[in-house]
């Protein structure tokens, strides 16, 4: 069977909304217009106005009034329309949602998922392409995950419902039209896949390349291109959880490959590739490789919007193949 | 009877002046206030004794605020507000010891030490919030859960002068109003934010009417009474009509803004001193217990000196209490809800990994 | 003589409805209306054939407001509006080519191709806005900065009805009122923020009442001589007084929010329709033109000619411009003021560096 | 001579409005109050109203009206009361001031800069401790900085005052009442520090400490006690630059001691000892690592009250001769 990412997340909810009566949808055009992205196509029709809200294009409000009401005993999912968004709620995800289970002292936790597309979309320009896995993956207190196929938005989202804490779901707006096999179990209303766990999408022995979301897409090109034009097998690793971050898979892979090129669409200063660079180094599989981490991400410039500069700003496949070919000291 | 000048309504009217207490609910708001000053006073002698460290808000001159409040709802009502909380925290039912305990940072504190004076919490009491209008969504959030729930109870959201500019109240007044939230919107005009006075932050400073669109009410915040009666009003307003409602309570610090403030360099002794000469709200009820025979000034100080009493007895179990052991006990812990951490939090470099479950 | 109906008042008188124009600036007046709306005809059309990409917000329906408010100032006052802000763009004396070609990405666009549709600059226009709200608190800022350099000059803030509601809003209109800012906050009320209705929205959908103690003009934003006329007394009265005003054009999109809407879902294309034919901007000024024997049908068709042919080799200069080679020259400059940067900055990988200077 | 660090502030806030009319104070409490930390202590005196303004308590609305007058012209100094609170105005420090220039193709510049303390201060608790180092200095656009010493601080200050990009300056209340000693040319009214250049602070043999900000102060105390107990020779790096990072000093420091350990207050995850160790590994240095790099850095939990819980959650001189220590082999 297939799926797209759209509809896993729209089931996801659905399911999750039939299955505990506290948990709502709230955000920009959620309900009439189905979403802007239509991610919860349906579900007002399904569950009517009380569980399926439209806000105002006031953020910090409604993030606001989102926690709170988790607070007080309901499960929101609060919806971001884009994540870049979310920066003008920053402070409560942060400092009202994250932090408070622990500045009580155990007493008041927030179940509250915020969830939206993330990262650059198309043409969007610089306003409207940040993405956010660094930072929010910086904060203690909350869970980050970045599905990437419509397995991982099913079980991510239904776990991230489903969990006593702040979950944030980074998705990714053009992963939303992508159609993915789908297992038998993967669409079992019980579904949930553990957080902090990365997922090999494809074995191999040569390079490790992980991939975060739309990323796994990027690396599973490199190895294809990496096999055609050099024989080369790579391992690709989707990352998954950005918080906590599963280092282990990622150096058992190191360990059998001896070289690992990162691949995300966040800034490198302070990034996903950065992190792991530095955890890879601190691990035990730091005397297994022979070439430094190399990361591929996001130049270091605010997204351009015409097309060539922005293709020139975004990693894909042969930024990819070149980093790992530095790794494997292919000329 | 309470004071003609007490309310003033905006596009609402105001409740009835009139007010029947009994005589244990005058003596228990007493109580209540004499109470709350000597925690206060409390914690100022523990803070320059440097027991108490880092930020300190306390609320000194408003006493009839929460005093009153509480005793207009019950603890199926909600309450959250910021960082000056804690006379909150002590209506709301916790213990004087848990509340000097948190301040400490003592095992028995309220949040076990991890918060301290600005992030106390109990069962509908949502603290505590140190960043300035956070608490205001917040509170919207909480009216929003208890109506989604069915629950015919409401929420007190309490903010300063200073907060009430911030954005996030009026994003907050619109959602109330949109989708009919029974909130309270309320307003401890306490003349200054910091060292600002309402006038230099606020283009209006009749905070009772910045709902707008929303009903108002202006009390009185140094008559317990009639912040009993406004707030009365408040509740039932909001619930039966599921619908917020904004209240500014006028009210005075007599301490600075916070411990670091002597409170001295943007108004004058004399301004303080003129407030609490006139209208101190403990002092006000005072005369009211005397007049109308409740109590005579005796049994009031004897009154006070059990409250003292006990105030010092708990203070000195909160002393007694150890600190958190960091590492076994608190670092780690409350950072998710347990049973669902991580594998495990790094601590400070490479050495230092602590391993849940 | 405007019709009495097209101002409303709040805590202020409305501008008188008598209004002098000169042949030239009604005919002025037309001819941009009808530039604007083949401009954004134009814009469309590209995007069906694929050679506009991403976000592309039409104004066609709204050409009164841009229209009518530049005809009231000079280039010395200021504007900064959301992302639907190509009409303004041109007003404020960019070219087509330089528009269109921004929205292709090309060399000759406005930002160099780097901005896109929602971000076109221009002298004292400040964008073209992704954020909705953002450019609320920016506009007081120019207009702040005015003050600060003593020019005798206003800026426009404008806005949606969506945009209305968020909380940087009120925090402007505050500091705008407190410390005497000449900004006018104009609200474009279009019924629509995105799919969801004014009334879905918005608390209060009397958007020049929300500055509450700021004054507010509503004013008809389908008439472009009474946006004209308010826009000179919005601007005088910031001006002289050196405070703020709000303002409200009520108007109407007759497109969906962006090119991914239809625009059908969350209203009727009857509503659309009787818009359109009761109070089209164009229409409504081509009626006055000739009535008042300005100009007759055929003399204003040859206009529209005349910019129609004008626009499609704007589009054609436009098309024939170059990409930018994004390695040498755009995708690496601009990033800081050139002369200031940093020694280098990093590409994708390891192996794409870029070497300032 | 010396001085201290809030009057090294103070004296470049005052000759830097002297030199340009269009500089300005705006912040909470800086007027009347003279700062909530005394920063701007006398300068509504000297410079009146116009030019030193109390705002009202609206960080998203002040920093937006900031930002437009540097748009507009002006040079505005916009003072957070602390960082923390800048979390309501981040979107218009990203995406109004670090990004316009860019979005506008290089028409709209931001002279601006957001400057107050950041980072933990004493018995603050979760949301009064942030360090906001990593999260600015991720986004192209901005140019950020941590000043150390007095000389940093007036250096930095003053450069970022001049400079015609948005710059953010990152102080530390601990440190306002340190007294550094100051150099003649320090003292001068033209001082600048250049951006993007570490400073060596203490010259060391056998293992580099990079600290960040008052981190130096704690990579002090560890290079004192290795040298003390271990006959260790640390050389101690203060970072001085967030945004651009000078990798080189720190690569050419690693390159003759083969080791180093960083020291800052932010969090761990994608944090700035992740970036160094990243770029560590990427530089020529990396062949000259006899050790992993370590990084310290704050505990992975919101910060507690408690005080021995708050000791335990911050680092210290001891955790970083622990973290030396493995560096350099030592039991
Ligand atoms: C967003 C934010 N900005 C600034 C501060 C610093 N601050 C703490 S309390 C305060 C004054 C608040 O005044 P008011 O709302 O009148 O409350 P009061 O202290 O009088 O009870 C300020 C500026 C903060 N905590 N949060
Ligand atoms: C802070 C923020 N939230 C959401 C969006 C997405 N968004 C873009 S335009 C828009 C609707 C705005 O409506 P309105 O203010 O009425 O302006 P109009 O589009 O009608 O001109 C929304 C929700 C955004 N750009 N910024
Ligand atoms: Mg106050
Ligand atoms: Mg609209």
């Amino acid at each position: 069977k297939e799926m797209t990412v759209r509809d896993a997340l729209n089931s996801a909810m659905e399911e999750e909304m039939k299955r505990d009566d506290r948990v709502f949808l709230i955000g920009e055009e959620v309900a009439q217009y189905n979403g802007a992205y239509k991610i919860s196509r349906g579900l007002l029709d399904k569950f009517g106005p009380k569980r399926v809200i439209d806000t105002p294009i006031t953020e910090m409000g409604f993030t606001g009034l989102a926690t709170g009401a988790a607070f007080a005993g309901l499960r929101p999912i609060c919806e971001f329309m884009t994540f870049n968004f979310s920066m003008q709620a920053i402070d409560h995800i942060v400092n009202s949602a994250a932090r408070t289970l622990y500045m009580s002292g155990g007493i008041q936790a927030c179940p509250i998922v915020f969830r939206g597309p993330n990262g650059p979309a198309a043409a969007v320009a610089a306003q409207h392409s940040q993405h956010f896995a660094p930072w929010y993956g910086s904060i203690p207190g909350l869970k980050v995950v970045s599905p990437y196929s419509a397995e991982d938005a099913r079980g991510l989202l239904k776990a991230a419902i489903r969990d006593p804490n702040p979950v944030v779901v980074l998705e990714n707006e053009i992963l939303y039209g992508k159609t993915f096999p789908i297992s038998k179990e993967a669409l079992s209303e019980d579904f949930v896949l553990p957080f902090g766990l990365a997922k090999v999408e494809r074995p191999g022995k040569d390079i490790t390349i992980v991939g975060e979301s739309i990323s796994v897409v990027t690396a599973l090109e490199a190895a294809d291109k990496l096999k055609a034009d050099y024989g080369v097998e790579a391992e690709v690793i989707n990352l998954r959880s950005i918080r906590p971050l599963d280092i282990n898979t990622i150096a058992a892979s190191v360990k059998k490959t001896n070289r690992i090129v990162t691949v995300d669409q966040a800034y490198s200063q302070h990034g996903i590739g950065s992190e792991i660079a530095a955890q890879i180094m601190e691990s035990d599989a730091f005397d297994y490789l022979d070439a430094p981490v190399e990361r591929v991400s996001m130049a270091d410039v605010p997204m351009p919007y015409s097309h060539p500069v922005e293709a020139a700003s975004v990693p894909n496949a042969d930024v990819v193949v070149a980093a790992a070919k530095k790794c494997l000291y292919i000329k | 009877k309470l004071d003609d000048s007490v309310f003033e309504g905006y596009k609402i009217d105001v409740p009835s002046t009139e007010i029947e207490v009994t005589k244990g609910e005058l003596l228990g708001l007493y109580e209540k206030m004499v109470t709350i000053r000597r925690l206060e006073l409390a914690c100022d002698a523990l803070y320059k004794a440097k027991k108490i460290r880092g930020f300190c808000h306390l609320s000194i001159g408003q006493e009839a605020v929460a005093a009153g409040i509480e005793g207009a709802i019950t603890l199926d009502d909600s309450i959250i507000t910021s960082y000056r909380c804690h006379g909150f925290a002590y209506t709301r039912g916790l213990s004087i010891r848990s509340i000097i305990g948190e301040l400490m940072g003592r095992q028995c504190g309220a949040s076990k030490g991890k918060g301290g004076s600005m992030h106390i919490f109990a069962k509908n009491f949502y603290g505590g919030n140190g960043i300035v209008g956070a608490q205001i969504p917040l509170g919207a959030g909480i009216g929003f859960a208890q109506k989604y729930l069915e629950k015919p109870t409401t929420t007190f959201a309490l903010y300063g002068d200073g907060a009430s500019n911030q954005g996030q109240a009026f994003e907050a007044f619109n959602m109330a109003k949109l989708w009919g939230l029974p909130v309270i919107f309320a307003c401890e005009n306490n003349k200054y934010g910091m060292g600002t006075s309402a006038e230099r932050s606020s283009a209006m400073t009749e905070f009772y009417k910045r709902g707008q669109y929303i009903p108002g009410l202006l009390v009185n915040g140094m008559d317990v009474l009639a912040v009993l009666q406004a707030s009365k009003f408040a509740k039932k307003y909001t619930v039966e009509n599921s619908q917020p409602l904004l209240m500014e309570f006028v009210t005075y610090r007599y301490g600075g803004h916070s411990m670091s403030d002597p409170g001295t360099t943007y108004r004058s002794r004399e301004e303080v001193q003129k407030v609490r000469a006139a209208r101190d709200p403990i002092e006000g009820l005072k005369k009211h217990i005397m007049e109308w025979g409740v109590a005579n000034a005796n049994e009031l100080k004897n009154i006070e000196k059990r409250i003292r009493g006990m105030v010092d007895e708990e203070v000195r179990i909160a002393e007694e209490s150890p600190f958190p052991d960091p590492i076994e006990e608190s670092l780690f812990s409350d950072v998710y809800v347990a049973g669902t951490e991580p594998a495990y939090a790094r601590g400070r470099n490479s050495l230092e990994y602590h391993q849940y479950k």
